[in-house]
């Protein structure tokens, strides 16, 4: 039992590869079913539950084929991790439950659970270019997502997607690279004495390129407009995927490299200070102009992860918590939201435009109500999840001394009630009742009704939360 | 001086490859521009490796002194996960071009925009 | 973007990088990386050292390198309905149509002999699996120009070895995981690491080898054949 | 000898990758890509990287080449050319 604790992290990893043939073997005569795919997550939360006792107590640390570190790969398993992967498996398994086209459910399910095997290794690597491989796993089942839909747009957003993220990859490996050159080691845990202990501007550049190359990954200023195509390009299942899953992936990671390299993140910190507070206005008033849908919940990403950001580069305990507390709370209602999208093409529209959106008439009110929750949440109104990690980033970055980014987080509220409302009221009142062919009507209820509840019953123990992310902040800035 | 020639050239590829990545605007050229920059890194990381009068890291006597092996290692990840990159964007523009009949970015609606 | 913005970009790229380039010459570099070889022979019984990090030292990145090729095939072969070959609509001469069938063990045993010696000579389970997948592509492509498909493999049963080399790579990682308590561990499982240099030595490097061979070698078959009959 | 290979090897690299960028066939550009392969090939040699001179040679000189054809021809009643 002690051995299968330590080895916990590749396991979390292996079990969804293993989902692959899986899938594979249990449905090569016939139609396949989502059954596989739920056991594999199963199994995996089962494991978090059961390991996050151990995980309080000090990080698992393991070596992985039994290789220390500098030698093999190191992988670690701590709070932050189980936060993260506690709210991807919840997003993944709403996305097996959402997707309910017969055609190619099979190949859907095959890519969500490399998408899942990619994104837990990318929140449990230690090693830099075990991490670049992840990166890719987790950004080609993204690519192949948004190509699934096997349309016009899909394609040419997916295509749109590869190009910056490519990039995005290759300024990574580069990265690596020049780390390696100059510290000598692949391995987040040494890196940081190396590194200051390294000359010149190369290993500063190199790690900036890293770092440069995940923000382009989270759709930061200047690199935010493709974000918009790729979500808009892709159906509501993998939209909200990619902003649930994929994101907060790359937010970890992100998190795990600033706190590997302390000395590096405080010199940093203007930069990244002025890239969130550039992002968040940019993407706010970018939401505010848009005129689809998915388009606007895009940019709204765009700003909220900025919040994180913002929250980050503070570099206070607390503000990193909170950061990384809304990070986790908006990846929950944003992909809720992206579900709730689905429900429009119930009704026989194809088209997302803001003037067109209508429930199905089946469920409507619960459908409306869910809107407003998920977007009081979105906004930051009480009593919900979002009021409080918002209210939380806040006053945080306040308190770090981040008076303007408190301001803009803020503001940045208000600009989001202009759209929220915008939409709220065409859902409310239709602009256009009479639809030319109601399409196949939906019996199941809507999938967010999971991600709604949680938002609504996680807002009681909001402060036992953000204590869980600042006990998962200090466990991570420890073990430097 | 081989290691300064070839950090050198690499750099000069990599400008070369982000050059024709802002100027081309045919997808298949740009795969192509992104091989170019991935060439680049594999030559770095071998570039990294190498230590004048070390021999390759195929073991004969146990008093030799090799190059290192790891980075031969991660260029090899590299190329392979180049490859399949590779493989899917020429898939998707075979599609792209199917659904939209060009194979020019700038005819793409709202490109770079 | 312009033409003289992104020569100035890119020019002013190309001058910075080369003063990093020069810096680094001079500079004399801060801590030395581990070196790998010195300990292969001991730890892993591999001749090879590339082989000995790819497939023990840090095999995980293998597994996530050979995740990448299943899921590129799984994605190509998916995105391109099959339809029939469209491509070199010329006739080809007998010399062409039997030299390829008269080629094809020869590749096919090169490229099995490439995965096999990987860990006692440069080479190794990717390479001998490209090589074996050219073989395959050869067939495929100089047999379906006059129309009639052909494989050596069908498609259906490519996804099976497909899925059976990764469920085979996973189960040598679990063997790893019982008897030595660590996922894809090797020596440490008391597999004998035999006599370094011969065919049968380093444990489970030549299994890995062999393993990720066939996967790779179907997997851009599955690849190469997607495209060409799109 | 061998740093007047390795100069002259680099020359040849970062000519063919400019014609590679600057050539007026997308056609011609893929051919010189193998070519750049081929040189990478011999550099990497030169800098006692059998293993992953094979790779290169196996992978980018020859099929990332055919993938490269097999989508110019897929892709190629359209304009084109010098872009």
């Amino acid at each position: 039992m002690n051995s299968l604790l330590t080895e916990l992290p590749v396991l979390l990893i292996v079990i969804p590869l293993a989902g692959v043939p899986l899938l594979y073997f249990t449905t090569r005569s016939g139609r396949g079913t989502a059954l596989p795919a739920l056991a594999v997550i199963l199994v995996v939360v089962t494991l978090l539950s059961f390991s996050i006792r151990d995980a309080m107590h000090a990080p698992v640390v393991t070596a992985a084929g039994g290789w220390q570190p500098d030698l093999g790969i190191g992988l670690q398993f701590d709070l932050l991790a189980v936060a993260a992967m506690l709210v991807t498996s919840l997003i993944v398994a709403q996305a097996i439950l959402s997707h309910d086209e017969t055609s190619g459910a099979q190949h859907f399910r095959t890519l969500l659970m490399l998408l899942y095997a990619g994104s837990n290794g990318l929140m449990l690597t230690q090693d830099l270019f075990n991490a670049y491989v992840f990166i890719e796993i987790t950004s080609i089942a993204s690519y192949a997502l948004v190509a699934s839909r096997q349309d016009k747009g899909g394609f040419e957003s997916a295509f749109k997607y590869v190009v910056m993220g490519s990039f995005a990859g290759l300024l990574v490996l580069w990265g690596i690279a020049g780390l390696y050159l100059t510290t000598g080691t692949l391995d987040m845990q040494s890196l940081a004495p190396r590194f200051d202990a390294a000359q010149g501007a190369v290993p500063a550049l190199s790690a900036a390129a890293i770092i440069a190359g995940l923000l382009i990954k989270l759709g930061q200023v200047p690199f935010h407009a493709w974000k918009a195509d790729s979500l808009s390009g892709a159906s509501y299942t993998v939209s909200a995927l990619l902003s649930g899953v994929t994101t907060t992936a790359f937010f970890v990671l992100l998190l795990r490299v600033l706190s590997a390299l302390p000395s590096l993140t405080l010199s940093l910190a203007p930069v990244l200070t002025t890239i969130a507070s550039l992002s968040i206005i940019t993407g706010h008033l970018m939401a505010l102009r848009q005129p689809r849908y998915s388009r606007l919940l895009a940019y709204s990403s765009v700003a909220h992860i900025g919040y994180g950001l913002l929250a980050v580069s503070s570099g206070a305990v607390t503000a990193i918590a909170a950061g990384l507390f809304h990070i986790l709370v908006h990846a929950i209602m944003k992909s809720s939201l992206f579900f709730l999208g689905r429900s429009f093409l119930h009704t026989g529209n194809r088209s997302d435009r803001l003037e067109a959106i209508v429930f199905p008439e089946q469920y409507r009110k619960l459908h409306v109500t869910l809107y407003v929750l998920l977007a009081m949440s979105m906004i930051g109104i009480p009593p919900v999840l979002g009021f409080t990690s918002k209210w939380y980033a806040v006053l945080e970055t306040a308190r770090a001394g981040y008076h303007t980014g408190a301001v803009l987080i803020a503001l940045g509220g208000a600009v989001a009630l202009v759209y929220y409302l915008r939409v709220g009221i065409q859902l409310v009142h239709p602009g256009l009742p009479e639809l030319s062919s109601p399409g196949p009507a939906s019996r199941r209820l809507p999938v967010p009704l999971a991600g709604t509840a949680l938002i609504l019953l996680l807002a009681v123990f909001s402060d036992r939360l953000l204590a869980f992310c600042v006990q998962a902040v200090v466990q991570l800035l420890e073990a430097v | 001086m081989i290691v300064l020639t070839i950090g050198i050239t690499c750099i000069v590829l990599t400008g070369i490859g982000i050059y024709g990545l802002l100027r081309r605007t045919h997808m298949i050229r740009m795969v192509l521009c992104f091989n170019i920059l991935e060439a680049a890194a594999l030559l770095g990381l071998v570039l990294i490796a190498y230590r004048p009068d070390a021999r390759s890291p195929i073991l004969r006597a146990a008093t030799d002194v090799h190059v290192l092996p790891l980075p031969h290692a991660l260029a090899l990840t590299a190329i392979v996960i180049g490859a399949s990159l590779t493989a899917l964007m020429l898939t998707l523009i075979v599609r792209v071009h199917r659904s939209h009949g060009t194979v020019l970015v700038d005819k793409l609606k709202d490109w770079r925009g | 973007m312009s033409r003289i913005s992104a020569a100035v970009l890119v020019s002013g790229i190309i001058v910075f990088g080369v003063i990093i380039a020069f810096e680094l010459a001079v500079a004399p570099r801060t801590a030395d990386p581990l070196n790998h070889a010195p300990l292969t022979l001991r730890d892993t019984g591999a001749v090879n050292a590339v082989s000995a990090i790819l497939f023990d030292y840090r095999a995980l990145d293998t597994l996530g390198e050979a995740t990448v090729i299943l899921m590129t095939a799984t994605v190509v072969a998916f995105l391109t309905p099959r339809a029939k070959a469209s491509m070199l609509a010329v006739r080809l001469s007998s010399i062409v149509l039997y030299g390829v069938v008269l080629l094809l063990p020869f590749i096919t045993i090169l490229g099995i002999a490439v995965m096999a010696h990987g860990h006692v000579s440069p080479g190794g389970g990717f390479t001998g699996g490209v090589i074996v997948a050219t073989s395959t592509v050869f067939y495929a492509v100089v047999y379906s120009v006059g129309g009639q498909q052909s494989y050596v493999i069908a498609p259906a049963a490519n996804k099976l070895i497909e899925n059976t080399a990764m469920t085979a790579f996973i189960g040598v990682g679990l063997l790893g995981l019982g008897l030595a308590g660590s996922f894809l561990a090797n020596a440490q499982t008391g597999i004998p690491l035999g006599t370094p240099g011969e065919l049968l030595s380093a444990g489970t490097i030549p299994m890995l080898n062999l393993i990720s061979g066939v996967k790779v070698g179907v997997g851009l078959g599955i690849i190469v054949m997607s495209l060409f009959l799109e | 000898m061998l740093e007047a290979a390795v100069v002259l090897l680099c020359l040849f690299l970062v000519g063919v990758s400019l014609y590679t960028v600057n050539s007026s066939s997308v056609f011609a550009a893929i051919i010189a890509m193998g070519v750049f392969s081929i040189i990478l090939t011999v550099l990497f040699v030169i800098l006692k990287a059998p293993d992953v001179a094979m790779t290169e040679a196996v992978i980018g000189a020859g099929l990332t080449t055919a993938f490269f054809v097999i989508a110019l021809d897929k892709t190629r009643d359209t304009d084109g050319g010098h872009r």
